[in-house]
C-alpha cells in the first residue's frame, strides 16, 4: 500500500465520517462544522486527483461561501429549534435502510464495470491545463452557451434570494 | 438575407414583444402595445417578403425553402428543428401575417386605448366604464380602458409567436411545441377576464377538451417518431418509400396500418384543437374571451392550425389511395366526421342568439367544411377554404366585436339592463355603424358563399364539386345542407343585427367604432372578396380561363399525385348557387321587420328549436357520461372503496397480524430473545402500516422515501432477475 | 505533482501545531490564579447582556448571497483569465457580457437597498 | 496508485449519506446541508473520471471540467434560493421544520 492509498484512506473515513455526522448531529450548528470538515475532505480528495484548481475552488465556493451562507442561515432561524430533541423524522430507520441498499445496489452495479478496478496513475505535471478549460468556455463551438447561461442562472438566484429574502415582514395571516 | 434566414426571423419578434413587454414594459401601456405592434410589423413583413419570394420560385414544392439544425441528441440520432416554406406554409404563411397584424391593430381600439381608466374597473373584468366631467360641468359615460392592456399584448404576441412558429417549422416536434404553446394562450385568453366564473370554466373546458385531442396526437407523434426515426415533414410525407411502407405494415389496433392508425390519431389532435364533433364543446364556450382573441385564436389561426395539420399529412393519412379510388380509413374517418360536425353545428348556429357564438358554430361548421373536404381527397380545395374562411371569419369576428362596442356604448349611454351580446337586442345598426355594416355584409356574404364576387363562393364551391367528383353523394348532401344552412344564419344574422328598426334603446344609441376597430375590417373585407379570384376553377363557365387557377396549381403541386381529371359536370355549381341565394333569401324574409325580441321559427319549430338551442344537449350528456361517472369513480371507487376499504384494510390486516405475530411469538415461545425478536417485528410492521397509512400528508419527504423506495425496489428485483450484462 | 501537494500538508500540519504548541507551552508554564474576574467570559470589556444566541439581522445572509455569486462568478473567470493571452477578441466579449449579466444583479442588489446595512 | 473503485465507492457512500440526510431531517437546511453532500459525491465521481479519461486519452477533458463547474454554479444559486426561501417561510410560520410546513397537506 502506498502513501498515497494510505492518505486516501484517512481522507475518505474522515471524509465519510464527518458526513455521517452532518446527518446524525443533534445540534444544526455542529451539524454545519461537520459540513466544513466533509466538504474539506472532498477538497483533498480532489487534490488526490490531481485537480488542483477544483480542490482550490472547492475550499473557496464551498467552505468560504455556501458553509458560510448555511451557518448564517442557521442563526437567523435557530430560535424555534429545540436543541435537545431528535432532528430526524420519526421512521427514519427506512430511510437509513433505503440508503444501505441503494449504496449496495451502486457498488455491485459498478462493479460489474470492467474498467471499475482500474488504476489512477499519476498525471504529468502539466496536463490539468487550466488555458484550455478556459479557452473552451468562451469558444462558440465549445461551451460558451452553458458559460452565458451560467451568468443568467446566477443572476436569476441572485435576483430572486434578494427578493424572497428582504421581503418585508407581513403580518402572518 | 436569403429567404430561409428570413424565415427563420418570422417568429422572433413576437417572442421578444411578449418578454419585453412582460418585463420592462408591463408598466405603460402605450409602449405595450407599440412593442407589440411592430413586432407583429416585423413578421408581417418578413412574412410577405417570403410569400412574394416563394409564389415566384419555380418547383417550390420539390425545392422547399428549408434549413434544420440539430437540436436534441437523442443517443445515435438527434431531435432537429428547423424551417420549411412549401406552397401550403407558404398560403397559411400569408394569411396568418395579415389576420395577426390586423387583429393586433384591431385590439389596440377594442381595449380602448386612449380612454381614462374607470374607477369601478377591476382585473380580471371587463372594464365598466369611466365617469368624465365635461368643461360644462356635466359628466357622460365613457368606455374605459382595460385594467390589465399590457397583459393582453404581451399573450397575444406570444400566441402570435407559436403561430408562426408552427407555420414555418419542418418538422412535427416544433409544431408540437407551437401547438401547446397555442394551447396555453388559449387557456389564458379565455380566462382573460378572469374574474368572471363564466370565463374561469371556460378556459378550463377548452383546455381539457383540447388536452384529450393533444394526448392522441403525441401518441401518433411518438409512433411515428419509433417507426421512422424522425419527424421532418420531407423525410415522411415526400418520400414514398416511406409511406409505402408505412402503409404496408400492420399496426396491432382493429387491424389498421401503421399509417392508418397514425393518422387517426394526428386526425384525433385536429378534432380537439379544430373542434370537430365530438370535442367541440369548448369552442362556444372560448367566446369568454376578449373579442380580439376569438377572432385570432378561435377563428383564423389557432383552429385552423389543427385543420393545416390534417392538410400538411394528407400524404401520410391518404397513403395508399388513388384519386377516384376507394378512400382509406382515416379519410373515411374525416369525412364522415367533417361533413356530420359541418351539418351538426350549422343547425345549431341558426337556434343561437348571441352574435359571438353563432359565428363559434359557424366557425365549427366551415373546419367540418375543410376536413370533410380531406375526407373526399379535395385536398387543394381544403387549403383553398382554410385559408378564404380565415379571412372572412376574423372579418366577422371583428365586425361582431365592433358591434358588441356599439352596442355596449348604447347600453352605457342609456343604462338598460340588457346584454349588449344577444342579436335580438339589436336591428337597425346599419345606419348607426356603416361601416361595420358593411364590411360585415362582406364577410356574412362570403361565409354564405355569395356567388362570383365572395371568395366563400370559390373555395365552398371547390368543396362542393370536390366531393361531388369523388362520388361520395352522402358527403354532397350533408355539405350541401350545411351550406343552405350557413346562407341562411347569415342572412338571420345580418337581418337581426342591421336591418330594420332599432328593437331596444341602446340600439338607437349605438356609434361607429374607432379607426383602429374599422381599419382592419376594411381591409379584411377586401381579402375576403380578393383572396377567391386567385383559385377560380378553370372549367367554370365563362369565368374559367379568364384568371389562371394560380391556388390549385400552386398547392396542389404539394401532393406529388397528379389527379385525375374527372367528369365535368355542373350539378355542383348550380348546388351551390340555390343552396347560398335561397339561405340567404330564406333568412331574409324569416327575419325582416322582426318587432318584438322573440324569434320566430320558435314558434314555428317549437320542440327542435329547443334541442337546437341546447346545442342538442352534448354537453349536458358530457356531464352525465363523463364528468359524474369521473367524479363518481374517483369519490365512491377509488377513495372509499379502494383506499380506504382495500388498502387501509391489507394495512390494518398486516398491522393486525404483525401483533398478534409479536404477541404469538411472545406467549408461544416466550424467549427473551425471541420475545424481543417478535416485538420488533410487529412494532416494525405496524410502523409500515401506519406509515403508508399516512402517505398523503402532504410531507415532501415522505412521498420521496416512498419513491426512493419503489426505485431501490425496482433496483433489486432487476439486480437479482434479469442481471445487469 | 502530487509532491507539491505535500508541500500544504505539511503547510497545514505546522499552521495547525503553532498555535497548539503556544496554547499549551502558555497552559503549562503560566502560574494560575483564577478569582472571578478573571474567570468571567470577557475579562475586559462589556458584560454581555442575555444569551449570547441572537436572531441575526438578514442583511449577513444577504451579504454573504452577494459574495457567493461573485465568488462563483471568479471560479468561472479565473479559467479564462488564465487563458487570456491566447484569447481571440470575441472571447473577451463574452467574458464582458458574462460580467455585464451578473452586474445587473448587483444593480438590482443596490437599488433593493441590499447593500446598506440597516 | 490509487484504484478508481475506491473512489466510486467512495461517493456512493457520501450520495446515500446525503440521500438518507434529505429523507430523514426534519430541519429544512439541514436537508439542504444533506444536498449537498450528494452534489460533492457526485463532484467527486465526476474529477475521477476526469482523471480517469485523462489518463486514456493523454490530454485535458474538458467536459467533466465543465460539468464541475456547473455543479459548482448549481449548488451556489440552490443554496442561495433555498436559503432565502427558508428564511422567509420560517418568517412567516416561525419554523424551519419542513414537517411543520404542511400548505401542501391534501
Amino acid at each position: 500500500m502506498s502513501g498515497l492509498q494510505v492518505v486516501f484512506l484517512i481522507v475518505a473515513v474522515v471524509t465519510l465520517f464527518s458526513g455521517v455526522m452532518v446527518v446524525a448531529s443533534r445540534k444544526m450548528m455542529h451539524s454545519a462544522l461537520w459540513l466544513i470538515m466533509t466538504l474539506l475532505g472532498v477538497a483533498i480528495l480532489f487534490a488526490t486527483l490531481q485537480a488542483g484548481f477544483f480542490a482550490i475552488v472547492q475550499v473557496l465556493v464551498y467552505i468560504g461561501a455556501i458553509s458560510i451562507l448555511i451557518i448564517f442561515t442557521l442563526m437567523l432561524t435557530r430560535r424555534v429549534m429545540d436543541e435537545e430533541t431528535t432532528q430526524v423524522i420519526k421512521g427514519w430507520w427506512l430511510p437509513a435502510l433505503m440508503a444501505v441498499i441503494l449504496f449496495g445496489l451502486l457498488a455491485g452495479l459498478l462493479a460489474t464495470w470492467e474498467d471499475f478496478q482500474g488504476m489512477l496513475n499519476e498525471l504529468p505535471a502539466d496536463v490539468e491545463n487550466l488555458a484550455a478549460f478556459g479557452t473552451a468556455l468562451v469558444n462558440p463551438a465549445g461551451y460558451v452557451i452553458p458559460f452565458e447561461v451560467a451568468s443568467i442562472l446566477l443572476l436569476a438566484a441572485l435576483v430572486g434570494a434578494i427578493y424572497i429574502a428582504m421581503e418585508r415582514k407581513e403580518k402572518a395571516e | 438575407m436569403t429567404s430561409e434566414t428570413l424565415t427563420w426571423l418570422i417568429p422572433l419578434p413576437p417572442l421578444l414583444a411578449f418578454f419585453l413587454i412582460v418585463l420592462f414594459t408591463n408598466r405603460n401601456k402605450a409602449l405595450s402595445h407599440w412593442v407589440a405592434l411592430i413586432a407583429a410589423g416585423l413578421s408581417w413583413l418578413a412574412g410577405m417578403v417570403v410569400f412574394i419570394r416563394a409564389v415566384t420560385t419555380e418547383g417550390l414544392s420539390e425545392h422547399p425553402f428549408a434549413q434544420s439544425i440539430p437540436w436534441l441528441p437523442t443517443g445515435d440520432t438527434s431531435l432537429k428543428i428547423g424551417i420549411q416554406i412549401d406552397p401550403l406554409s407558404t398560403v397559411v404563411l400569408f394569411f396568418v401575417a395579415w389576420t395577426v397584424l390586423m387583429i393586433f391593430i384591431y385590439s389596440v381600439g377594442y381595449h380602448n386605448f386612449g380612454q381614462p381608466a374607470g374607477k369601478h374597473d377591476r382585473k380580471g373584468l371587463p372594464p365598466e366604464g369611466a365617469e368624465v366631467k365635461e368643461k360644462k360641468g356635466k359628466i357622460i359615460h365613457v368606455p374605459s380602458i382595460e385594467p390589465m392592456y399590457s397583459r393582453f399584448f404581451a399573450l397575444i404576441s406570444l400566441f402570435a409567436f407559436a403561430m408562426f412558429l408552427l407555420v414555418v417549422t419542418d418538422n412535427l416536434l416544433t409544431l408540437y411545441v407551437g401547438w401547446e404553446i397555442m394551447g396555453l394562450c388559449s387557456y389564458l385568453l379565455i380566462g382573460f377576464w378572469y374574474a368572471k366564473e363564466s370565463a374561469r370554466k371556460a378556459m378550463i373546458k377548452a383546455f381539457l377538451t383540447t388536452r384529450v385531442g393533444d394526448v392522441f396526437m403525441l401518441l401518433g407523434l411518438a409512433a411515428l417518431y419509433s417507426l421512422t426515426g424522425t419527424l421532418n415533414y420531407q423525410e415522411i410525407l415526400s418520400n414514398p418509400v416511406v409511406l409505402g411502407q408505412l402503409a404496408g405494415a400492420l399496426s396491432p389496433v382493429f387491424g389498421l396500418s401503421w399509417a392508418a392508425l397514425i393518422g387517426i390519431l394526428i386526425f384525433i389532435g385536429t378534432v380537439g384543437k379544430s373542434a370537430q364533433f365530438p370535442l367541440h364543446i369548448w369552442l362556444p364556450d372560448a367566446m369568454e374571451g376578449p373579442t380580439p382573441v376569438s377572432a385570432m385564436i378561435h377563428a383564423a389561426t389557432m383552429v385552423s392550425a389543427g385543420v393545416y395539420l390534417v392538410i400538411r399529412f394528407f400524404p401520410l393519412l391518404s397513403a395508399g389511395w388513388e384519386p377516384g379510388g376507394a378512400v382509406t380509413t382515416p379519410m373515411l374517418v374525416m369525412g364522415i366526421v367533417g361533413a356530420f360536425t359541418a351539418l351538426f353545428a350549422a343547425t345549431i348556429a341558426v337556434a343561437q342568439n348571441d352574435v359571438k357564438r353563432v359565428l363559434a358554430y359557424s366557425t365549427i361548421s366551415q373546419l367540418g367544411y375543410m376536413i370533410a373536404a380531406l375526407g373526399v381527397g379535395a385536398y387543394a380545395a381544403a387549403a383553398f377554404h382554410l385559408v378564404t374562411h380565415a379571412f372572412f371569419k376574423a372579418l366577422l369576428f371583428l365586425g361582431s366585436g365592433s358591434i358588441i362596442h356599439g352596442m355596449e356604448h348604447g347600453v352605457q349611454h342609456t343604462s338598460e339592463h340588457i346584454d349588449p351580446q344577444n342579436m335580438l337586442n339589436m336591428g337597425g345598426l346599419r345606419k348607426k355603424m356603416p361601416v361595420t355594416f358593411w364590411t360585415f355584409l362582406i364577410g356574412g356574404l362570403a361565409l354564405s358563399g355569395f356567388p362570383l364576387v365572395t371568395a366563400g363562393f370559390w373555395s365552398k364551391d371547390e368543396i362542393l364539386s370536390g366531393a361531388f367528383k369523388s362520388g361520395n353523394m352522402g358527403v354532397f348532401i350533408a355539405l350541401a345542407l350545411a351550406a343552405l344552412l350557413t346562407a341562411f344564419y347569415t342572412a338571420r344574422q345580418i337581418t337581426l343585427t342591421f336591418l330594420g328598426k332599432p328593437r331596444t334603446r341602446a340600439a338607437e344609441h349605438a356609434h361607429e367604432s374607432k379607426w383602429t376597430m374599422t381599419l382592419p375590417l376594411v381591409v379584411l373585407a377586401v381579402f375576403a372578396v380578393g383572396a377567391g379570384w386567385s383559385g377560380i376553377p378553370a372549367d367554370f363557365p365563362g369565368l374559367g380561363g379568364l384568371i389562371p387557377n394560380w391556388f390549385e396549381e400552386f398547392v396542389g403541386s404539394m401532393l406529388h399525385v397528379e389527379p385525375v381529371e374527372a367528369v365535368h359536370s355542373l350539378v355542383p355549381l348550380f348546388t351551390s348557387l340555390i343552396v347560398a341565394l335561397g339561405g340567404l333569401a330564406l333568412g331574409w324574409v324569416v327575419y325582416r321587420g322582426l318587432k318584438e325580441r322573440i324569434d320566430p321559427l320558435e314558434k314555428q319549430i317549437g320542440g327542435l328549436y329547443t334541442v337546437l338551442k341546447n346545442k342538442y344537449y352534448v354537453d349536458e350528456f358530457y356531464q352525465a357520461a363523463i364528468i359524474r361517472p369521473a367524479n363518481w369513480v374517483a369519490n365512491v371507487f377509488t377513495y372509499k372503496f379502494l383506499d380506504q376499504t382495500i388498502i387501509d384494510g391489507i394495512l390494518h390486516g398486516i398491522a393486525r397480524f404483525g401483533v398478534w405475530l409479536g404477541n404469538g411469538l411472545r406467549n408461544v415461545i416466550d424467549l427473551p430473545v425471541v420475545n424481543g425478536a417478535g416485538d420488533s417485528a410487529a412494532r416494525s410492521t405496524r410502523g409500515v402500516g401506519m406509515y403508508l397509512r399516512s402517505k398523503q400528508s402532504g410531507r415532501i419527504q415522505q412521498y420521496m422515501v416512498i419513491a426512493i423506495s419503489l426505485l431501490v425496489l425496482a433496483g433489486l428485483v432487476i439486480y437479482f432477475t434479469v442481471g445487469i450484462s | 505533482m502530487l509532491n507539491d501537494w505535500l508541500y500544504v500538508g505539511i503547510f497545514a500540519l505546522v499552521s495547525m501545531f503553532l498555535p497548539a504548541a503556544a496554547i499549551s507551552i502558555a497552559a503549562l508554564l503560566s502560574p494560575r490564579k483564577p478569582n472571578s474576574v478573571k474567570n468571567a467570559t470577557y475579562e475586559c470589556g462589556m458584560e454581555t447582556v442575555g444569551p449570547a444566541w441572537v436572531q441575526m439581522k438578514v442583511q449577513y445572509y444577504v451579504f454573504a448571497l452577494v459574495f457567493l455569486v461573485f465568488d462563483v462568478e471568479a471560479v468561472l473567470l479565473f479559467p479564462w483569465a488564465v487563458a487570456y493571452k491566447q484569447l481571440p477578441l470575441y472571447a473577451v466579449v463574452e467574458a464582458i457580457l458574462f460580467i455585464l449579466i451578473l452586474l445587473g444583479g448587483l444593480l438590482y442588489a443596490w437599488r433593493k437597498g441590499a447593500l446598506e446595512w440597516r | 496508485m490509487i484504484p478508481l473503485s475506491w473512489y466510486l465507492i467512495a461517493a456512493a457512500a457520501l450520495f446515500c449519506i446525503g440521500l438518507f440526510g434529505v429523507l430523514s431531517r426534519k430541519n429544512a437546511v439541514s436537508i439542504l446541508m444533506s444536498v449537498e453532500l450528494m452534489l460533492n459525491a457526485v463532484n467527486i465521481n465526476l474529477v475521477a473520471f476526469w482523471h480517469y479519461h485523462t489518463q486514456l486519452q493523454g490530454t485535458s477533458q474538458i467536459a467533466p471540467q465543465v460539468f464541475v463547474a456547473m455543479v459548482f454554479i448549481v449548488a451556489a444559486a440552490e443554496v442561495a434560493v433555498g436559503l432565502a426561501l427558508i428564511i422567509s417561510a420560517y418568517r412567516r410560520r416561525e419554523t424551519p421544520v419542513v414537517d411543520e410546513m404542511t400548505l401542501l397537506k391534501g
